[in-house]
Formats: C-alpha cells, structure tokens, sequence
C-alpha cells in the first residue's frame, strides 16, 4: 500500500534538518522544524515551511522530548516524520511512537532498532545471517573467571566493548594477559555511567583496521540493495573527520564480496530503509560485521555524489511503500568523492569547542564542490549542541584530483568569529600516507606530529598581521571623531546619514 | 601616527608615514612598506604588496584594541598599545600572580560540577571546575596549590569565555 | 614539445577569472589578476595570488588593452594567459602578440581565430569541409539586384545576417517579398555602425530553430574529440538565458551525427584547445553549423558537470602540449544538467540592469548545486561590464529532478541589494512547454505573458511586508535614542560599546 | 506606536499594541497579529506567524523612512508617514507635475549622449538622454511638450539611480 507523504517534521536541527527540508522542497513536499529556545535564529527554522517550539536549550527538554515532538507533528498535521541522525534517529520507542498515532517514521520498525541497537543481539542475528563478525564472545561477560577463559581462547590482542556503547565509549583494549581484568572492571563501570547498563563483550583486536561501510537501500517488499562503500577511518577519538568512497584499500571482488555481505546483514533483519553496515577491514581483505546504524549517516553525501542517487528521497518513497526504483546492476561509482567535516573548534589547543559568533563566511564554489551547511553571518552558535559547522564535499574524476579540488576548497573557506578544524584539515590532505591512500584508523594518531606541526610560515606574516591591525584602529579613532560630530546634529539627520557611516568605516 | 603592537610574544613599533585613499606607507620596526589596502568586507582586508595579493581578516576581542588576526594560513593576537595600555599594564604588574590563582575557561559553555566549595584546600592539578560546551566536557585544574577563596559561577550556570570561575589562595 | 606553465595570467574579470584561477590553484599554478579603476576591490583581485591595476574602468582602456596586458604578464613573470570569454578571448591580433613575445595563449592561433571570427570565411570553410551550413550565399551582398536573385532561389524566410556580426547585431528576418531591400538596407547600416564593416550575407531562415552546441576538445597533434552538446535555445534579445544537457531534442543518432559534424568542423581549421562548434537545429532533425566560438563558452560548467572533465585543466594541458588524455569512446554523459545565468536586471521593467551594492547573499547549497559567482556582501557591482552576477549549474540524475532541484535552489538563492533576474528563471522552470522540453529559440517570445505575469499571491503577502517595514523603523527610532545616550559618554567608552550597539541593533 | 505605511498604492494604518522581545502584537488597519519577528542577519528578519515561518528582507532606500521589501517572491515599495512626511507631502503637493517635467533614469550609469541642449524645444516622446549601464544603453524620452530648461549632466559623466538629469518646461 502507498501512502503519499505531503508534509514531514524534520525532528532534528544543524545542517541535517536543512538537507532533508531541501530534498523535501524538491518533492513538493511542505517541512516543519521544531527547535529549542536557542535555535529560533537557527536556519533550519527559517528554511522549514512551518516552524514550532518544543522547549529548552537542553537536548533532553527538547530534541529528545518524544511527546512535544509527536504533539506539533499532530497540531501541524505532518503525515511522517524524518528524524535526521542523532538525537532520536535510532530510538526504538520513537519509532514505536510514531507508529501508533499513525505517523510515518521515515526509518525502520521499532523491532530492527532494537535489534540493531543491541550490540549482542545485533552481533548473534549476524552470525546466524552468515554474515561475518570479528572473533569473539556474543555474551554479555559476567564474571571474571569466564572472560578470562573467553579472551585466552580467542587470543590477545582483544577489545572489550559496551553492548549499549557507541562513541568510544566503554572501550577498552588489552594487549597483555595482566591487564585483562582491569581492563574489565573499566570498561562495565564506564558502560554503566554512560548507558546505564554494564553489559560488555569481548572481540579479537583487529591491528590495522580500516572502519569501512556499505550504504544500504531496503525497501517493505523485501528487496535490499548496497550503493558501495565509504572509507571512514580518518577518525579522531573513533569521531569520523575525512570519508571518501571509493576506498583506496577495496578491489573490485573485495566491493563485491563485501556488498553482498551488508545486503545479507539488512535481509537478516528484514530491513526496510537507507541504513549503512560498518564493517572493519584489514590489510589482508579480511573484512568483519561491526554494527549497523539504521539511519542516515553524517558522510551519506560522498554516495551521493558518486552514485548520483538522493538518499532523502529514498528514504521517503521507501516510507511511502513505494519499491525500490534501483536495481543492484544499475548501480557504479562516476569518479571519486571525499567529505571533511568542518567543526568549530580550536585544533591547537587540544581541539576544544569554540562555540560563538559567526562574523563572516565565504564559502568554496566551483566545480566538484557541494557544501552542506547551516551557520550564517550574523549566527551565534550555541554552546548546547554539536560542533559541526558544515560538510564539505568534494568530487572529481580521481582520486588525486579529488584530493587537488578539496586543498583548494578549504584554501578558499573562510569562517571567521569562530576557531574552526579547516586548518588541521588540509594538514590531512597534505599529509603523505592520506595522499598516498595508505591508512587505517590509526592515521591521526600517526601523523599526530605532521598534522599539528607549527608552520614556519608564520613569522613570514607577521608584518602582514601587524600592519592591517594598526589601520583598523587607526580607522576606528578616525570613525569615532567623525561619530561624535555627528550625534550633534538631529536625530533626523543621524538617521540619514548613519548608513554612510557605517559603509564609510569599512572603507 | 605612531603606536607599538603586540603580536603574540612581538612588541613592533609601526608608524604610518603616509596615507592616501588607500595607499599606505607604513613602518613596521625598521621595514617600511608601500601598501594598497583596503577594508573589502565587514572585518576583512584586501592588501597588495608588490603586486601580490593577500587577504587578512580581523576579529575585535571584546575591546576596541584587541585584535584576532588571520592571515591565510596563520592566526595571530595582536594589541594595540598606547598610553593607556601602558598606564593599566604598569598599575598591573604585580597582578601577573593573580592569573595564576583564578582558573576561568578559554571557551563558552555550562558549568557541569564544581567538585570544590569555599574554603576547600586544593593542590596544584586538583580539577576544581568542569565545564561542557558542545557536547564534550573539560575539566579544569589548580595551577598552584592553596585554598579556595571564591567561586563565581554555579552549577549548570552559561558561563562567557574568559570569566573568571574560581579564585585560588 | 611539452612546456610546463607555472604561471597563468588571467586577462578578464568577474565569475569567469575566479573559475579559471580555481583550476590553476588545483594544478598548483600561479595566477596573476589585472583590474581596472573600479575593480580593485572585486573578488578575482582577492583570490589571485599577484595582482595588477591596468587602467581606468571602460574596457578599451584597461581590458582590453592588449599593451597594458602583455606589460604585465612580462613584469609578473607569467608564461600563459587565459583570456577567460568576451574582451580579448578572440581577438587574434592579442592571440598573435603572445605569440610573439613568447608567452602561451590558451587558446587557438591567430589564424583560427581569424578564420572562425569571420562569418563567410568560416561558413566556406565549413562548406568545404564537408560540415553542413544552412542553404545560403558565402558571399557579401553588395548589390540589390543580386541580393533579390540570390534570396528568390534560397525560398523565404531568410535571415540576413552581417558577417562581422555577433550578438543579434545587424540581423533581419524577411518573411515578405517586397520586405527584401529594406531589410538589407537596415542590416547593412546597423551592421557599418557596429562593426564598421557592412558586409552581410543571408540564409534560409529556420522556423523553429534550436541553438544547439557542441563542445569539443583538440589537442596541438592534431586529435580532436567532442563532449556532447548543450541545447541553448532560451535565449532573449540573442541572449542565452537557460541551457541545458543533454538536450531534449536530441536522439543518441543524432548526437553521434552531430558530434562527427562538430569534430570535422574543428579538423577543416586544425583547431587546438577547447572549442564550440554551435549548430541550427530544427524539428526533424535537419542541422546546420551557425558559427564557432574559439574560446571557452558560459555555459561550459554543464559540460563538465555531466562529463566531468574541467575544461580549463583540459585547456591549459592542451596550451602545455599535452596529448589529449581522454578518448571518444569513454566520453559519456551522467545524468542531466542545466544552467541558470543570474544577471543584476529588473525582469519587471524592460530587463533594465540593475547595478548597485550588494548588502545580503544567501547562496544555495546541498546536493547537485554548484554556483560560480564573484559578488559578496558589501561588493558594489560597477556599471562598466557584464550584468551576470553568477551562474546556477545544477546536476540531477534526470532531467525532471534537474528542473525540481532548480527550482529548489532558485527559492533558496537570495541577493539583497539589487533587482535579479531569479524570479524570472523560477517562471522558466514552471512553463509547461520547459517543462516538456518542447521549446525552441523563440520560447520565451512565445510564453512571455507566463513568464511575466503579476503574481496574484502578490497580495497576501502585503500585511507581512507592512509589519517588517514598520518594526524595523520602530528599532531604529529607539537606536537612534540609544545611540544619543551613548554619544555623551566618552570616546573610549565609545569603542568598547560601539559592536554591542550594532548588536542590539540587529536583534 | 501608530504610524501610517504607504505599500505601492494602498495607505495601511499600523498600530504597535504590545512588544515583548519578539513577540509582537500588532494591528495593519483592521486586522490583528500575533507575530514572532527576529532580524537574523543584516537587514533579514525571520517571521513566524500560526507556525508558518517567513523571511522577508528590507533595502533602506536612502532615506530611513523608504524601504524596498521582499517577501520570498514578490517585491514591494514601502514608505513610512508620520507626521514629518505628511507636512512634506502637502508642501509638495504641487509638485506631480514636476515629477513630469524632471527626467531621470532609475538605474545609475554613465551617460552616452544627450540629443538636446538648452533651449531645445521637444515634443512629447523625444529622446532627451541616452544611458548607457552594463553594456546596455537605454533612451530616456520627454515626457510632454515643452522646452529644455535645465540639463544637470554632461555627456561621459557617471550618474546614480533616480538623480534628474533633464528639466523640461
């Protein structure tokens, strides 16, 4: 049965909601934002169509609030809702929720949330679906005597894991026999301060792990396909920075084998909806099941731009009923694509938020380049939430060039009032063993020195520095003169006169 | 005009021999510059030397005097220093020490716990203040040892960047 | 003969000087801009590495002042030129004095520019060739009674066309007999006033003509390819407005006839560099070749967007002596792209240019979206030159999601300051014969009553625009009072409260 | 506040009733509104009205009390009259037919010829002045009938939008 969608809540906020509102726009359909007392200047409020308030700065009072959320969706009539990523993007009982005031939930059953959000579940419905896991236990480890039992057998070095983890935390690796059961105690008393659950498990340590993942497609009638992988161990503090697709590691057979693997994970499943498979893979074309995230994620871009598809608007016709209209053999990557994430913080200094007052942008253009993005000149970015800025996507017929266009881009993006990751990014694509496409998750840590390194540069510039801050003041005691004049005169005249001024002091 | 600037850890003497729409002729220490500048858009600046072409963007910090500088590839600090400046930098000479004794947070953000109270001893490196902005926490240490003699801010209190939050003696 | 460029003088201004120093940036070239009197603040003088004023704003003294440009290129060390399109991209007399003093010219030779840039010699050379022209003389037409013997046998309408002309200068339809020798007596005036050249010639005039283009690509040994065409038949006053690939006139048969037709055009001239060969078209697929144009066209970027080869990296590597690197057969098209010219004009009043100061820009982004513009917020658009602002270029995988995307991004294109030509483009994408892709070069003749009708909705909005006015003009009454008080108190004070009165005044 | 707007042709009374950050309570003629109005950038404000959400952007005309007003698609003239205005407006209602007799040309540019001089005796339709702007000339025409009187330019001389360039009388 299809269900026409003619208007969808986007229940998030940033460059998310606006990317999904746009693919909207584009199908006609109408969108409503929601957002808390610190984003009603935010621009997915002022792009939606229809917009509405659901409560406080904090994420828990607002964005998290199912039932404010379910209340505007009902009030504003939206027969579905898209829930972007993060924030409720994999909560069971949203979806659950969603469900039963008849509302589309543009995602997938409440039951494969589950399923997929369980680290132990999801791991044992793989192994019963023939898709491969990482050597290891698929049980919770109780006591001490059977974790050490559990990790002997399958041999150090191992990684202890949360089931209900995600974001590094609860992790921890041991590479020696003495530490495994302090490694232990960590890792459950981490997972229970984070998740409220202390429920760990224990894989095989994968030494050179590239994390890659497969974009998968399902739609309600059982047909599942893969639109390639997506290259994301750039990672700092297992946080993705650089993706790019196609990976420099797969080969074609690999792409293949590994395709099918995440198309057989989603049908384990009965997956409906765009989700992506995160497998890790090492130097050898070993590749292992790592988790399933059953929604958009934040590099969905880079598929785009080589596959050509709008995965927003797959995800709507699959939530409409509607079939597949891809089919597996129709599906190749035109070229190459790489996305940095550009946060707003100080990457000298420990890579520190630096949240604030956006003075001015001047964004990248030309050809290949795709910016997503939600700051403007004149926004004051809010301490409360994420501090990713925009994405940068960039595409060109190779892989060199691809890395060539992207050097350029970031040359030309300028984000001033805020500290921003620009700089450390094109380190990244200067730096030898990324160029070379020669890295796995341990890239940063690696080249920690390289991509931090002072530039000798600096002094060259100083004068530079120095000069122009002196004409600005100089300008400004100028400025201020003429200022005082003028408050003589009336108020009439200040009116008249004061654009002049102000355009004069910028001259 | 003549003043002295402050660049990171650089104390330059500039002094503008000639200005001329937007043709200026400045001294930076003893290099004099021929310049074509100007103010392109709000807080950025086009600037020709020699024919070449650079850009250079400035952020005010608060104060009219205090500048972000950022060049394409660099960043800097810079602060006019005049005799105003000079006057409030002597009458402050002795505070050097204070800076030491209260801890305050470079960035923005909502104070998470304050594991102290007035008059707790605390020793150098001890955390006494956390705060979370954007969703990661920092923590924040005693960079001497001695008492707490004064919290400015509370729990889940939004806090500027650069206040000051606890005082240490 | 290879010989690397590493410095490129960029001898134009505006949109296409920004794109073309975006790709010796990603080839790690140098650019050196020039500018006039009034440019020095434009954004191709900011985004150059060197930059040098070469006279006062009218074109003829500054650029297009073959001296003043050749003086520079010598002092700043640059080994190629890139005259970008329009000023001096073909005049062979500049492409000869390159030449001349051992700097490249990406472009043709002097001869082919000469050759092509002459109506009647490059209509027999086509003639010769074996390339199809439309039915007419090759011949100046010098006296009446020749001009009605010569017009008889062609058959009405015919075209009289002057051969130096460019731009709908000099150019008359004749439908009627006794029309004949006014119109040649007209032509051949406006044709001496524009060009100093009376020479005209005529063809069969086709009745529902479609501007179709090829790109094509040759190489200095002597191989030439083709990249597919552009349909370019929206146009106004001779003006193209819209264009659009592939074009949905067109059948892989006759892509493949033309593409031979186009490719044998640029051998008959032995052309090298990036060219367009532009062909008539009507609606039974007869084709005839118009004119070529020897330099890069506006409209390139929906050529390399469907393709995606950067034709400037292609121009410079052919200037360089590279062999061509791409062949015939791997040329194919991935999905649809169209272009949108924005121009600063008033669509209301008689497309009057609109120059002025730009106080606000919102760009379009996401998915498929690529601008290449060169105005920014606080840029004052001068009067001497070009009215287009920007160009639009959007990539779907159809061309039906191409319109809808256009759409979407036309909506969320915002310039503030001047008039823009954006809403009449938004009426473009809604015209059912566009839509259809049934249109020829008189469309927007032939829909003007849609394209410019008064929007009924106008009304509605009215109270909203009352309301805005009156508020902000309250804010300003109570600034202008706050900003009294200020003025009393000193100038130090002043300084520190300056931003925070801007502030208050922006909320 | 009340105050009176002119919208293209039609005189709206506008009255502010209530203003809470903002939140605006407001009347144009008869209707009332409850409205949620924020600048967001230069010149931008945000508009939320029954959930529905809009932007609409304002250009002062050189003068604070004339505005051009876009909302998302469609473009109005809106001019403020108080009091000031009114009083301008009656001293000056003699003066449409001066609007008549004075040509100017809406857009700034530069003027290519002028086929007249002082004196010239015209007739209603003649071209006066010929501007050229961005490559595009456009002939500006008398008008009604009458004589030259005044001519404020001269040929090459660069001009801004709306400045009178011809007397006729």
């Amino acid at each position: 049965m299809i269900t026409k969608i003619s208007k969808v809540l986007v229940a998030n906020r940033g460059e998310i909601a606006l990317r999904v509102m746009r693919s909207c726009r584009e199908l006609g359909i109408k969108s409503v934002a929601v957002y808390s007392d610190v984003d009603r200047t935010s621009m997915h409020v002022r792009y939606a169509d229809q917009a509405f308030h659901i409560g406080p700065a904090a994420s828990a009072e607002s964005y998290l609030n199912i039932e404010k959320i379910i209340e505007v969706a009902k009030k504003s009539k939206a027969d579905a809702i898209h829930p972007g990523y993060g924030f409720l993007s994999e909560n069971a009982e949203f979806s659950k929720r969603c469900q039963q005031e008849g509302i589309i939930f543009i995602g997938p059953t409440p039951e494969v949330i589950s399923t997929m959000g369980d680290k132990i579940t999801a791991r044992q419905t793989m192994i019963d679906g023939g898709v491969p896991v990482v050597p290891g236990t698929k049980e919770n480890l109780d006591d001490d005597e059977t974790a050490l039992k559990v990790i002997r057998k399958i041999g150090l070095p191992v990684m202890i894991k949360a089931s209900a983890g995600g974001g590094g935390k609860g992790m921890r690796m041991v590479d020696k026999e003495e530490n495994i059961l302090s490694a232990l105690r960590a890792a459950k008393s981490e997972a229970r301060s984070a998740f409220g659950d202390d429920s760990v498990y224990v894989e095989k340590y994968i030494s050179s792990p590239h994390h890659i993942e497969f974009q998968i497609l399902g739609d309600q009638h059982g047909n599942v396909i893969h639109l390639c992988e997506r290259e994301c161990s750039v990672q700092r503090r297992h946080q993705k920075v650089v993706e790019e697709t196609p990976s420099p590691l797969l080969t074609p057979e690999l792409r293949e084998k590994m395709g099918e693997a995440a198309v057989a994970a989603a049908k384990a499943v009965n997956y409906y909806g765009a989700g992506t498979i995160e497998f890790l893979a090492d130097n050898d074309h070993n590749f292992y099941f790592l988790e399933m995230n059953t929604r958009l994620q934040v590099e969905h871009p880079i598929t785009e731009r080589t596959t050509g598809y709008d995965l927003v608007k797959q995800q709507i016709l699959i939530a409409e009923g509607q079939k597949l209209n891809i089919k597996q053999e129709e599906v190749f990557q035109f070229g190459h694509a790489i996305e940095c994430r550009i946060y707003a913080e100080d990457t000298d200094n420990n890579f520190m938020p630096s949240p604030g007052l956006i003075t001015h942008i001047t964004e990248p253009m030309g050809l290949g380049v795709r910016t997503d993005g939600y700051v403007y000149e004149g926004y004051e970015i809010p301490i409360h939430y994420d501090p990713m800025i925009s994405k940068l996507i960039i595409w060109a017929r190779t892989r060199e060039e691809a890395i060539e266009r992207m050097r350029r881009a970031l040359y030309e993006y300028k984000i001033t009032g805020v500290k921003t990751s620009i700089k450390f990014l094109e380190r990244i694509m200067d730096c030898r063993d990324f160029r070379d496409g020669n890295y796995d998750t341990h890239f940063i840590q690696n080249n920690e020195e390289f991509l931090l390194a002072n530039d000798e540069a600096k002094q060259q510039f100083e004068d530079l520095a120095i000069v122009t801050a002196f004409l600005d003041y100089h300008h400004k005691l100028k400025n201020a003169q003429v200022s005082q004049e003028i408050s003589k005169s009336s108020r009439w005249k200040d009116f008249g006169r004061r654009r002049g001024v102000y355009r004069a002091s910028e001259n | 005009m003549a003043l002295e600037i402050k660049l990171d850890d650089r104390v330059a003497k500039v002094e503008l021999l000639a200005e001329d729409g937007n043709h200026v002729k400045i001294i930076v220490d003893d290099r004099e510059y021929d310049l074509d500048m100007q103010q392109v858009e709000n807080g950025v600046y086009s600037v020709m030397y020699k024919g070449r072409s650079f850009n250079v963007e400035l952020i005010e910090k608060g104060n009219p005097k205090k500048y972000t500088v950022n060049t394409f590839y660099h960043s800097y600090d810079a602060e006019i220093i005049d005799a105003e400046t000079k006057y409030l930098q002597t009458r402050n000479a002795g505070n050097l020490e204070a800076a030491e004794s209260t801890i305050s947070s470079p960035m923005p953000g909502k104070v998470v716990k304050i594991p102290v109270e007035l008059g707790s001893e605390v020793k150098k490196g001890d955390t006494v203040i956390i705060i979370s902005a954007m969703k990661m926490e920092s923590e924040y240490k005693a960079m001497k040892d001695g008492v707490v003699k004064e919290i400015f801010v509370k729990e889940d209190d939004t806090i500027d960047g650069n206040q000051p939050l606890v005082f240490i003696d």
